[in-house]
């Protein structure tokens, strides 16, 4: 009984128990890492993420946390597609990304892509829908990167595919009230 | 043919082009659009890199939308938002426990009748060898098919044959006169979301796409996806401060060049939209 | 009335120590239809014997109960006594109070009355025992042998060197099988023809071997000793006793772009052809889907050609019916096609080669005449990649297992590769090394230490062409999982070692059992492993799992010595411990209803259809048939016929009864 | 007051439970009394009617027991009892047994401690459960058995 506890507390018992995804499975063959778009730039490659959460271990998973990596995958499922053990990468880092900014132990690089994110999700919050100019400012401000892509945005206001106003939609305005109340997995 | 239509966020900002050139594409082609009302964004990579179930529910709100509109065929011109509603369409009609929670939450009625279609899907349905022996003009260039991830990946949504080397566009733009090449980057990661926030990561990702298309002689990167095209187009001066070299190659929307074959000028075409210059592709073209 | 006798064993002080054994045997003398009840020291010292023998003589014995140690140790000793004086054997039971009681119960009241309750049910049971007699069945001293490949080759050899009759059966116009495609083997390197060439001469030659080549076995009937093989030879266009193999008609022949199966799709053959030099037979067949007469009924140059006229154009198939005892399959396995690879490429790529494409290009026999060269230019490749385990170890492809020689052969690969070409550089992308064989991994050792082989771990994710290179995306796992890229010239994939396309198809026909990836299952994995669950047919090499070649030649051995063993009496004789479905008078003649649950059931397909009819012949109705030849007693069917029809002879529904009844009775 | 002794029948196959519990014996560990065992050449050959049988008789509780998937003697008889097994315990509490009663198990012919263990438990659970009293409605049953298809020769 204990040992089923500890079990469940621990990040892998989290992704069996919730998704019934099995990370014992992973042989490490290192597939995942070989094909992986963003391995390059990445501080723990997919395999080992993947191995680290089979120790099943506080510190480890800690580390897995507050890797870099989980905010680097593309959900572009090349991983998935070619592992041997069918085993849904971007679903694992996707349960990564929520539980560490559940226990806040973003990488500090990461920062401002979770900033992007957040932005992003503020923006539909409000309008319904994506409205760049608007989210583009909240990031700059949310990250201080104020001169990055300034040379694009003449450009692509001159191209009209940038909007001064917002397109609106306020159907799921209730998405986030209920969703503040409880963000479950 | 009717179809109801999600465009989704992009569709009607950076890459608006690609909206404009089905719309202009679809009288000639027969094709008849019912947009989704008050339709909201899909979540893009946002919502699901923070939160799953949310995730889900985005999708589900334009899905549960368009059921009440009766909208049988759904076609979603995104790659992206493609692949996030067929995502929630899964999870919506294999996760009870997901259906159960948003029913609970937000009355949400979806029962799954909506086919949700890709771009490909509808153009394969309606370029038929008929249409095409009628095209004003031709597009006989050679070109490469770039699909990146979402129009394939993960194949338990897509359900596309040959994972790797898929072969929709390609047959789609033989029956305009153009001749698809062989290559190795059709399906690899243009970087997606990343845009904004890893630049650089785009730039090289992006790098290693249009080396290949330019080494197999392609004149021109055909594309679904307007993600793929803002990488690929938009940004180019990131890719070649990346790698270092000069790409001329233009990125085209597949209803671009399609448009093109059917006698629309560029313009109504939204090409004059795009970052690279199509002049070279379209001046040479008959 | 029955006359039991009972002999209760004190088995020194083993049993007498907690059992009082006195008092077993007098309480067992009290019981219905027991004669004589007895205890003895030792029951199977020879006085113990002895006791029964003249017991059962004095006393006139029906039934014999020996209350001692486990049945599994000596039952056969005493019913071999018993038989000895003239009682059925089948009729002596033995109760277990040793193992089940005296050793596992302290020294007791309750344990001397266990032991009374385990004799009580035994004598029972004996009670209801009913003389049985050995199964004879009389032995047919021919083997078939399926499949000519190494392990077929061997096994028919051994068959026949012993001096039985073999049967050969070949479905491709010359045997030899995947051997006779290796370059040279492992662990020894040696010369793969050289050593196999011998062997296939000697099959054509010896004089009790019967070869039949293009030919396949469509159905076996009957059972172990007595098999009725149906077999269909395919028209070979020749005339195989007028022809001399001069070669004069393949030289004619104007379709000559044929891909070669020998040389795995990268040689050419015409289309009246021998697959390779050494051929045994050594003459042609006209592949009829190819040949211009046959397609168009123009041509015949071949004909033309033949200095002794024995082309037949109108010959057809034959198929002949041959007797056999025994039946050895041996029909090997085939590896997967690049094209099943999604990932590296689909095949499209003409340098991305399997591992038995690459044996053909190391073959000096081969169609780059031993060269390295690889396929799309003829170019001497400088970089080569290989990848173990394509499709092996692979769930997500359907494949879990291990093929077990890839491992092995990508060393040898890399070894000899780097033997003729030595500038060039080899790379091995694996996920272990597995090389459990003697010499084996001292074999990969030196590819790595002495061939510099480089040996990355970790599991390719794509390849591609690009510039005329093949781009191989691979990580290294030794090194935190960094990607690497390598441009190859050339890249081999061990591809999984899988089951023939036809496997299937022949289980059925033979009636023997395969596994999900269609390889056929053996009768026990580790104490039967060469027999399949059909008595009498036996598995030798790699159509039981993908394996190498000493492990193919010692299990055809096995499986000769099996036949030979069977083959060494006229007759078989069998344990009645059979099932055996009633009959009785008219009008019922039997209980089956004919629903053939018990044939469901079976796992030896045992059962059979018979139909009974009266005495005008006409049919009453169709019941079960148990074909004791194949039965092999477990009883399934007994439990699953619901009509009661079919029983277990030595464990019927009567002595179990009578078991349970007993333990409760007062 | 003496503690109830169930009487409980062990039906075993021969090749890997009577084998085991051999070596049980020859191993000289000590269990339960309280079990009487039958011998049959494979679980496959065990119909649940003598199972019916034992408990109208008299038996408390009742252990089938043989050889661990894919071990069997003879391949699948095993497969066939546990399907059978299935079936039959829907059955069991229409006819007035508690399931409990019936205890499945698998012990090799190498797991010595393991029959000790088994019997000890089964004798224990049983115990609990108390005398097999419940009344068995054996017309009932060979009614079930007629419905089912059957008819008893
Ligand atoms: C690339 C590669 C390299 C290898 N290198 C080595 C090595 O260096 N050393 C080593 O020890 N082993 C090696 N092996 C393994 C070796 O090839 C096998 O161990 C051996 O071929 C198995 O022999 P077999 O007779 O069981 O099967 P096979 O060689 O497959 O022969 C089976 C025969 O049965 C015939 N047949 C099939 N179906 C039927 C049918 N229905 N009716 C009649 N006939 C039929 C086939 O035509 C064939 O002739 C290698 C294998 C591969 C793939
Ligand atoms: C720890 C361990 C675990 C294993 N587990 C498994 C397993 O799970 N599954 C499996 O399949 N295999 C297993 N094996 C392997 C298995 O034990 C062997 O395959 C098997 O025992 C080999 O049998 P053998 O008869 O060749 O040799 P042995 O078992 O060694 O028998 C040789 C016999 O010869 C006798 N002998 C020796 N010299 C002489 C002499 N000069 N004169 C007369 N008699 C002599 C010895 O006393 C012995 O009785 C295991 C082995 C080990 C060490
Ligand atoms: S590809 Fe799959 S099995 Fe291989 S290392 Fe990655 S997660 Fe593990
Ligand atoms: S899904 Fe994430 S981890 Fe997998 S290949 Fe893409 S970026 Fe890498
Ligand atoms: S018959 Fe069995 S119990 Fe009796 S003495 Fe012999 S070994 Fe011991
Ligand atoms: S008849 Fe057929 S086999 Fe003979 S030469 Fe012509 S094509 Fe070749
Ligand atoms: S030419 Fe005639 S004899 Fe010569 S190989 Fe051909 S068929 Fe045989
Ligand atoms: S033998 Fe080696 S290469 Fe072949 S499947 Fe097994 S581990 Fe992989
Ligand atoms: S199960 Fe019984 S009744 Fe049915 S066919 Fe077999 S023997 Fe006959
Ligand atoms: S006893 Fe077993 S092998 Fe014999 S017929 Fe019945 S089920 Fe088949």
């Amino acid at each position: 009984m204990l040992q089923d506890q500890k079990y469940r507390s621990t990040l892998s018992g989290t992704l069996y128990s919730k998704l019934g995804i099995h990370v014992e499975r992973c042989y490490q063959c290192g597939k995942c890492s070989a094909g992986c778009p963003a391995a390059s730039a990445m501080d723990l490659k997919p395999s080992i993420i993947l191995r680290m959460l089979q120790v099943e271990n506080e510190r480890y998973d800690r580390e897995v946390l507050q890797s870099y990596t989980i905010w680097l995958c593309l959900s572009c499922h090349t991983c998935s597609t070619r592992c041997p053990m069918e085993i849904d990468i971007p679903r694992v880092m996707d349960v990564l990304r929520s539980e560490s900014l559940r226990q806040n132990l973003i990488h500090p690089r990461a920062k401002d892509i979770v900033a992007f994110h957040v932005s992003f999700l503020n923006t539909i919050k409000r309008f319904g829908r994506l409205w760049e100019v608007g989210m583009i400012v909240e990031y700059k401000i949310r990250t201080r990167h104020f001169f990055q892509d300034v040379l694009l945005a003449p450009v692509l206001f001159l191209k009209g595919k940038l909007t001064v106003v917002p397109h609106k939609c306020v159907s799921i305005k209730q998405l986030f009230t209920w969703k503040k109340q409880e963000s479950s997995l | 043919m009717k179809f109801g239509l999600y465009p989704g966020c992009s569709l009607e900002a950076s890459s608006r082009e690609y909206l404009e050139s089905l719309r202009a594409i679809a009288p000639k082609l027969g094709l008849e659009f019912e947009e989704v009302k008050n339709w909201n964004c899909c979540g893009a990579s946002s919502a699901h890199a923070i939160d799953h179930l949310f995730s889900v529910a985005l999708p589900a709100t334009i899905l549960a939308q368009a059921e009440q509109q009766q909208l049988k065929d759904l076609v979603v011109p995104c790659a992206a938002c493609y692949s996030r509603l067929a995502i929630a369409k899964i999870e919506l009609t294999e996760n009870a426990k997901v259906r159960n929670e948003l029913q609970a939450k937000y009355h949400l009625s979806y029962t799954g009748t909506t086919n949700i279609l890709t771009i490909l899907d509808v153009l394969e349905r309606v370029i038929t060898p008929e249409v095409s022996k009628q095209l004003p003009k031709r597009f006989t260039k050679n070109v490469v098919c770039y699909y990146g991830c979402l129009l394939v990946r993960p194949q338990r949504i897509t359900n596309v044959q040959r994972v790797e080397d898929p072969q929709q566009m390609e047959e789609i733009v033989k029956t305009i006169g153009a001749h698809p090449l062989p290559w190795g980057m059709k399906t690899e990661c243009c970087g997606a979301s990343f845009s904004i926030t890893r630049t650089e990561l785009v730039g090289k990702l992006c790098g290693r796409v249009l080396d290949d298309a330019v080494c197999r002689g392609a004149e021109a990167i055909i594309v679904a996806c307007p993600m793929c095209h803002s990488n690929l187009d938009m940004r180019r001066s990131v890719i070649e401060h990346v790698t270092g070299k000069k790409y001329t190659i233009p990125v085209l929307f597949i209803t671009q060049v399609i448009g093109f074959a059917l006698g629309l000028t560029p313009a109504q075409l939204g090409m004059t939209r795009h970052f690279v210059s199509t002049e070279s592709i379209v001046s040479t073209s008959v | 009335m029955a006359r039991i006798g009972v002999f209760v064993c004190h088995c020194g002080e083993n049993i007498a120590a907690t059992v009082d054994c006195e008092k077993v045997a007098k309480a067992c003398a009290q019981l219905p239809g027991v004669a004589y009840s007895i205890d003895y020291k030792y029951m199977c010292s020879d006085p113990g014997q002895n006791l029964i023998r003249e017991a059962i003589k004095e006393k006139n014995l029906t039934g014999v109960v020996v209350a001692a140690c486990s049945p599994r140790m000596h039952e056969p000793t005493f019913r071999r006594a018993c038989a000895e004086a003239g009682l059925n054997p089948y009729l002596c039971e033995m109760a277990n109070i040793r193992e089940h009681c005296s050793w596992v119960h302290p020294k007791s009241e309750e344990t001397t009355l266990k032991a009374i309750d385990i004799v009580k049910t035994i004598i029972a049971k004996v009670r209801k025992n009913q003389p049985l007699y050995p199964i004879k069945v009389p032995v047919t001293k021919t083997a078939l042998v399926i499949g000519g490949g190494i392990a077929g080759i061997q096994a028919a050899l051994d068959i026949a060197n012993a001096g039985h009759r073999v049967i050969l059966v070949e479905k491709e116009p010359s045997i030899g099988g995947h051997m006779a495609q290796l370059s040279e083997t492992f662990p020894t390197l040696d010369c793969s023809q050289c050593i196999l060439t011998p062997r296939m001469v000697e099959v054509a030659q010896h004089p009790s071997i019967t070869l039949y080549t293009y030919a396949e076995v469509e159905s076996l009937t009957g059972f172990i000793g007595n098999f009725v093989a149906r077999i269909r030879k395919k028209a070979k266009s020749i005339d195989e006793k007028l022809c001399t193999g001069c070669g004069e008609c393949v030289n004619a022949c104007p379709i000559k772009k044929i891909p070669s199966e020998f040389n795995m799709g990268l040689g050419t053959r015409p289309a009246i052809y021998i697959p390779f030099p050494q051929a045994v037979p050594n003459k042609p067949v006209i592949d009829r889907s190819r040949c211009t007469y046959f397609r168009t009924g123009k041509c015949r140059f071949c004909e033309s050609k033949c200095p002794t006229k024995a082309i037949r154009f109108d010959q057809n198939d034959e198929v002949i019916n041959v007797q056999v005892g025994a039946v050895v399959v041996a029909t090997g396995f085939t590896v997967l096609e690049s094209t099943f690879f999604p990932e590296y490429g689909y095949g499209q790529y003409k340098d991305v080669v399997t591992g038995l494409q690459f044996e053909r290009i190391l073959s000096a026999s081969g169609p780059t005449l031993g060269e390295v060269r690889r396929p799309s230019d003829g170019a001497i490749p400088k970089k080569v990649v290989f990848i173990t385990c394509a499709g092996s170890r692979d769930p997500a492809k359907g494949i879990e297992y291990c093929s077990k020689i890839c491992c092995m052969y990508t060393a040898k690969h890399a070894m000899l590769y780097k033997h003729k070409v030595h500038d060039g550089q080899a790379y091995v992308f694996y996920m272990d090394i597995r090389a459990t064989g003697k010499g084996y991994d001292e074999f990969v050792r030196r590819a790595i230490e002495e061939d510099h082989v480089k040996y990355i771990r970790g599991r390719v994710s794509r390849v591609y062409e690009r510039n005329g290179k093949i781009v191989v995306c691979g990580a290294d796992t030794l090194l935190g999982a960094e990607p690497v890229e390598i441009e190859a010239d050339m890249v081999v994939l061990a591809t999984a070692g899988v089951a023939n396309p036809g496997a299937e198809e022949l289980a059925q026909a033979l009636h023997i059992s395969y596994d999900r990836h269609r390889f056929f299952t053996e009768a026990h994995p580790k104490l039967r492993p060469v027999e399949t669950n059909t008595a009498g047919i036996f598995l030798a090499g790699a159509c039981q799992s993908p394996k190498d070649i000493p492990e193919s030649v010692g299990q055809a051995s096995a499986t000769a010595s099996k036949v030979v063993a069977l083959f060494s009496r006229d007759e078989l004789t069998r344990e009645p411990i059979v099932a055996v479905v009633n009959r009785c008078a008219p009008p019922l003649y039997s209980t089956c209803v004919g629903c053939f649950m018990c044939q469901t059931a079976c796992p030896y397909s045992a059962i059979e259809r018979e139909e009974l009819r009266t005495r005008d012949g006409t049919l009453v109705k169709t019941v079960a048939r148990v074909n004791p030849g194949l039965c092999q007693g477990c009883g399934t069917c007994v439990a699953f016929c619901r009509s009661k029809s079919i029983d277990l002879q030595g464990y019927s529904n009567e002595q179990m009864y009578a078991e349970v009844v007993e333990l409760f009775a007062e | 007051m003496k503690e109830f002794e169930p009487k409980i029948v062990a039906f075993v196959c021969n090749w890997c439970t009577y084998a085991g519990a051999d070596l049980t014996g020859t191993s000289r560990i000590h269990y339960a009394p309280n079990v009487r065992v039958v011998r049959f050449p494979c679980t496959g050959r065990i119909d649940y009617n003598l199972i019916i049988k034992a408990f109208e008789r008299g038996a408390d509780g009742v252990i089938v027991s043989g050889c661990h998937p894919n071990d069997c003697h003879y391949t699948s008889g095993n497969f066939h009892a546990r399907r059978r097994w299935i079936v039959f315990r829907t059955l069991l509490e229409y006819i007035g047994i508690d399931p409990r009663r019936i205890i499945f198990s698998w012990v090799s012919a190498a797991e010595g401690a393991k029959w000790a263990d088994l019997v000890n438990k089964a004798v224990r659970e049983i115990r609990e459960l108390g005398p097999a009293k419940e009344f068995i409605n054996m017309k009932q049953w060979y009614e079930f058995e007629k419905a089912l298809g059957g008819f008893r020769g």
